[in-house]
């Protein structure tokens, strides 16, 4: 099966195969065990990886690493600069200024949020209409969520 | 006697001590936040009472609330951890008026440490060593002005200047030349009078490359005043500990002697009672100096514990109850080694993370000890400190605890939160920290642009495997919602969905 | 030097073993049957190797395929940990043999202690006191009754016959008056041959009201050889140890040197290396024999890592590569207890249960340790020993390490699979436990008609509406099935269905 | 709701009645927690409980006690000395001498299992048919577990 995900700003397919228990994917070998871990063979090693899926990230813990891996939709335009705008780190939303399908300027003051003491000025990347838009003041919103949408 | 000890904090110190009350056979009261409904700590108490409000000053920092509930569920105890209330002289006073003994020193001990000048004259006057540098008594700003221009010749620079109130690096300002003094001076105390309401700034000579070497001492109400050895504490990243240990790397018996004699005398000078810290600044020369003494049971006091064999808390509260301490003569062994772990992002600034603990499997086997608030499940919130566990581990000897700290790091998970794992990872292979040449500024001189996680393609590509077999085969998956407009708990099983192959 | 470990066993002291080689940063082998595929120490080691084969006999005990998978992978070095080939003296030899450490001590001082009556003589011989009785030199039955009865009149009853090759209770016999004499004799023979292929049985007094205290030796290659403190282990169900403790409650600096001295004494009658166990019965007047030397590593040897601060696992590492032990003075510190975790019924003569362990929640806190191999989710077979994991506490002093104890037990919760957990919880409170008054034979004295648990109505009453409302809220179902017959693993998300409401 | 438990032999009747969130018997209150333990008041103190359901019977944690607690069919006749043969402790099943359907006399024997390495006869303990009967030679069973069911 291929997936197309993003890590660290860089779009990545990976395609693994499956032959009956075991997937694989070149020399690296992976089984899913009972409780939800994957097994993987590494140059003749295992490794014992747990992942979890928040959202639409991946979350991948081996050897002591731990990845973001988020998962796309292939062939979509998933640029953050273009489409979404998102929190610049964890916060309460202060205030909404727009509504869902209203028409903004690029530039247009959108959303305030308070995060680490100070309030940060959420304004639209480009020129479109506000699409699916669920914050209300004295919401939480954690690093990296897509705060708003706007589609040309 | 004490029979019923209220808490007044969250968390992992409240766990700690709850659980030091339930092993004691005290009765406890917990006191949460609504918020905090659903924490570990408001289990582990023998009753727990909800606190009205909803900012932390209208509930943890509430001192009137909390006095009532201690009445009407008969606490005669009030411990209140660190932070919240437990420097606050005035609450010390208010618990004390209302016939409930207070577990820590007196509100006089309180004050006298918590303004930095005073303190520092009272060192001096002990015979304890302080920092070279000279108090100010003008709070008249022109004044202030005048007094330290001319002190500052006598102390040299580079200097740093403190706010007599201040705290956690707040009023404080480093001057590299005379050029920047005068600016320095109106901002450090600008910054102290936003902060403390108190705008009194002093100068001391700062002293680079120095280690934070700090004493335990315990104080009980029959005359006995000893120290408990040292804490290393010298790894430090705005501010604020990450990696502590004891035995201090380069601490002799005759340098732990001496130290520890100063915190006695330290502790003597303010008829002491009960748990505290003496925090030091070691030079590389060997000399040390009184930093300030904090009040209070201490974030790092587990690694005291590891190697003195000392249950600190079990202490204050026999000290409280009017007991003497139960220590007989200082006995310390091995190694003992704790990192904070924190719900942060390392590589960015350390800023505050937050999230599901959709994972959070800590490391097990002998010699680790996890003190934490939180389970697989909860959410971490902005609402609170982001310390999420301190991990502690004990060896015979410092390699042996840092290849077990090494081990646990590598083997705890925690999934759907950024924290600070690899990055005290990392640390423990620092040469500086192998070798325990650690001081205060290491963190911003090793990593001078910030840190970013080191891994290998081969781990990077084995990660994307597990993702591309995780996205294949539908495995766990936890939607996160986070609202702080539902009215419901932050319930694990109504946020997350979890899909089993 | 040693690089690779392979590690001859299973369950929790391969995890414990697989651990410290971890931390030591040597690489390691585990070896594990089919049926333990899916088991926590599998996971632990930098290669797991599958045995071939069905019973224990042809995987766990196959000291050819054992050899062959070390040779394969490179092990230049095997751990047994304990039970199964650990104390084989031809397996210890074949290693050696095959050019790989032996982590233990020489084949011929497995020999010398495995055999009673070798170990008894060799004692008597290096002025280690012994318990009254005589060795009997015959094998034929009807010479060695005679023998037996002879000796009987100068032993005197009540006394014990004892298989030469025994252990764990067999081929033992407990005599308390001449008429039963013969009949005894010829039942511990048939025993001692259908169990060991040796009939040869020999005589002691017996000492009734005795602790059963044990001295931990380590002996280095550099000609040191020391003792660690005593580990008193009384309390037996069974003739199987449950609750073993750190310092013995009744021991004095003065006796434990004696004992120590003897213990050191009986290593070096046989050149002994590695850790040991000299297993001592101790009168209530003071006097003590010697009973047997474990040449191994033990199942209670954590209370000793407790308190002396000693690796034990660590040192064994350390002593087979050849290094120097790394031990200092004894420092022997707080109080340590631990407590075996059996799947078995205690209210039923503790027979073994087998089951899901649906729910698995060890207790947490500091001062508190697990040695396990199994977590939640793993079923518990009849295939191997009963034993889940053993819970150590350490604290400052006996009394507030029962206390840690009892709160420990209370927290650990374990649904599917029958423990002994209460049993072990009820014994906290038994006044001869708080006194430290135990002795070898006190759970048969205490519960003469076996053991069952006492509780309120209330906390039935209380169950019962637990019951009743997980029942009607649908709460978690665990449906188990298991059958050897399946092909595919023990699988909790195979067997375990579950519901959340 | 009422349910009929049976604990220690004896059959107990339990009716539990709940008001929004919280379930009552008695005095005593019971809320469910998001984890799924209960959360109980017991004379004003607070408890926590673990449940689970093994086959037919509720594990229950609380306090430091477990209790084993049948679930059984109100009104049904659930007397183990009629209807079915339990296990008399966990071991494996050596022979099995009848099969589903076939009728026998009490006294019959119907399975060989080994436990604690002796060899244990179940017989039948009534004239009847063999009902549902799964077992085969190999299998593992637990203390307790019905081996066979004889029905009139």
């Amino acid at each position: 099966m291929q997936h197309e995900f993003k890590f660290a700003g860089d779009t990545v397919e990976v395609t693994v195969a499956r032959d009956s228990q075991t997937w694989h994917l070149g020399d690296l070998e992976c089984q899913i065990m009972a409780d939800g871990r994957l097994k993987l063979t590494v140059n003749g090693v295992t490794k014992f990886a747990h992942s979890t899926k928040v959202g639409d990230v991946w979350w991948v813990h081996i050897d002591g690493h731990v990845f973001c891996i988020e998962k796309t939709e292939a062939g979509s335009n998933d640029d953050d600069s273009q489409g979404g705008m998102v929190a610049p780190m964890p916060g309460k939303i202060i205030d909404v200024l727009v509504e869902q399908g209203q028409s903004v300027t690029a530039g247009d003051l959108l959303l305030v949020m308070e995060a680490m003491k100070m309030e940060h000025r959420i304004v639209a990347n480009m020129d479109g209409v506000i699409g699916m838009l669920k914050l209300t003041p004295g919401d939480q919103v954690q690093q990296g969520d897509v705060l708003v949408e706007i589609s040309e | 006697m004490v029979s019923t000890v209220l808490v007044a904090n969250r968390g992992e110190i409240a766990c700690r001590i709850l659980r030091a009350c339930s092993e004691a056979g005290l009765n406890s009261v917990a006191i949460y936040a609504n918020n905090d409904k659903d924490s570990m700590f408001v289990e582990l108490a023998t009753i727990s009472v909800e606190l009205a409000g909803e900012t932390i000053g209208e509930t943890y920092l509430d001192q009137q609330q909390i006095l009532d509930i201690a009445a009407e569920y008969g606490a005669d105890a009030i411990h209140p951890g660190f932070g919240f209330l437990s420097e606050r002289a005035d609450f010390a006073r208010a618990v004390l008026e209302a016939g409930i003994t207070w577990i820590g020193p007196s509100p006089l001990a309180i004050e006298m440490m918590g303004d930095k000048m005073t303190a520092r004259k009272t060192m001096k006057a002990a015979g304890v060593p302080v920092i070279p540098g000279e108090e100010i008594d003008f709070e008249d700003e022109t004044k202030m002005i005048e007094a330290i221009v001319q002190a500052s010749t006598r102390v040299g620079y580079p200097l740093l200047l403190k706010a007599s109130s201040g705290g956690g690096g707040k009023g404080m300002r480093k001057v590299e030349s005379p050029d920047d003094l005068v600016e320095s001076i109106k901002g450090a105390r600008r910054e102290a009078i936003a902060a403390f309401g108190d705008g009194r700034v002093y100068i001391e000579r700062m002293l680079t490359g120095s280690k934070h070497v700090e004493i335990q001492v315990l104080a009980d109400t029959h005359g006995r005043v000893i120290h408990l050895g040292e804490r290393e504490c010298s790894v430090q990243r705005r501010h604020q500990k990450v990696f502590e240990e004891s035995p201090c790397p380069v601490m002799t018996t005759d340098l732990r002697e001496k130290m520890g004699q100063a915190a006695v005398m330290a502790a003597k000078a303010v008829d002491y009672e009960g748990a505290g810290t003496v925090e030091f600044l070691l030079t590389s020369t060997g000399e040390f100096f009184f930093l300030e003494m904090n009040t209070r049971i201490q974030v790092e006091h587990p690694v005291t514990e590891m190697v003195t064999g000392i249950d600190l808390v079990r202490e204050q509260l026999r000290i409280a109850a009017g007991k003497p301490m139960s220590c007989g003569q200082l006995m310390m062994r091995g190694h003992a080694i704790e990192v904070r772990l924190y719900a942060e992002d390392a590589s960015n600034n350390f800023l505050p993370a937050i999230g599901p603990l959709a994972v959070f499997r800590p490391p097990t086997g002998p010699g680790i000890r996890l003190d934490t608030g939180v389970r697989e499940g909860d959410m971490v919130t902005p609402n609170y400190d982001p310390m999420l566990a301190k991990l502690i581990v004990w060896a015979p000897s410092r390699a042996e605890a840092l290849q077990r700290m090494r081990r646990a790091l590598d083997d705890f998970v925690v999934l759907g939160t950024t924290t600070n794992l690899r990055f005290l990872r990392e640390l423990c292979d620092h040469e500086d920290v192998v070798s325990g040449a650690t001081d205060t500024t290491m963190i911003e001189r090793i990593w001078p642009n910030g840190w970013s996680p080191q891994f290998s393609s081969e781990i990077l590509n084995a990660a994307l495997m597990v993702a591309g077999v995780s996205e294949s085969a539908g495995l766990h998956t936890v939607q996160a919602t986070m609202s702080s407009t539902d009215d419901g708990p932050l319930s694990p099983f109504q946020s997350l969905t979890r899909r089993y192959p």
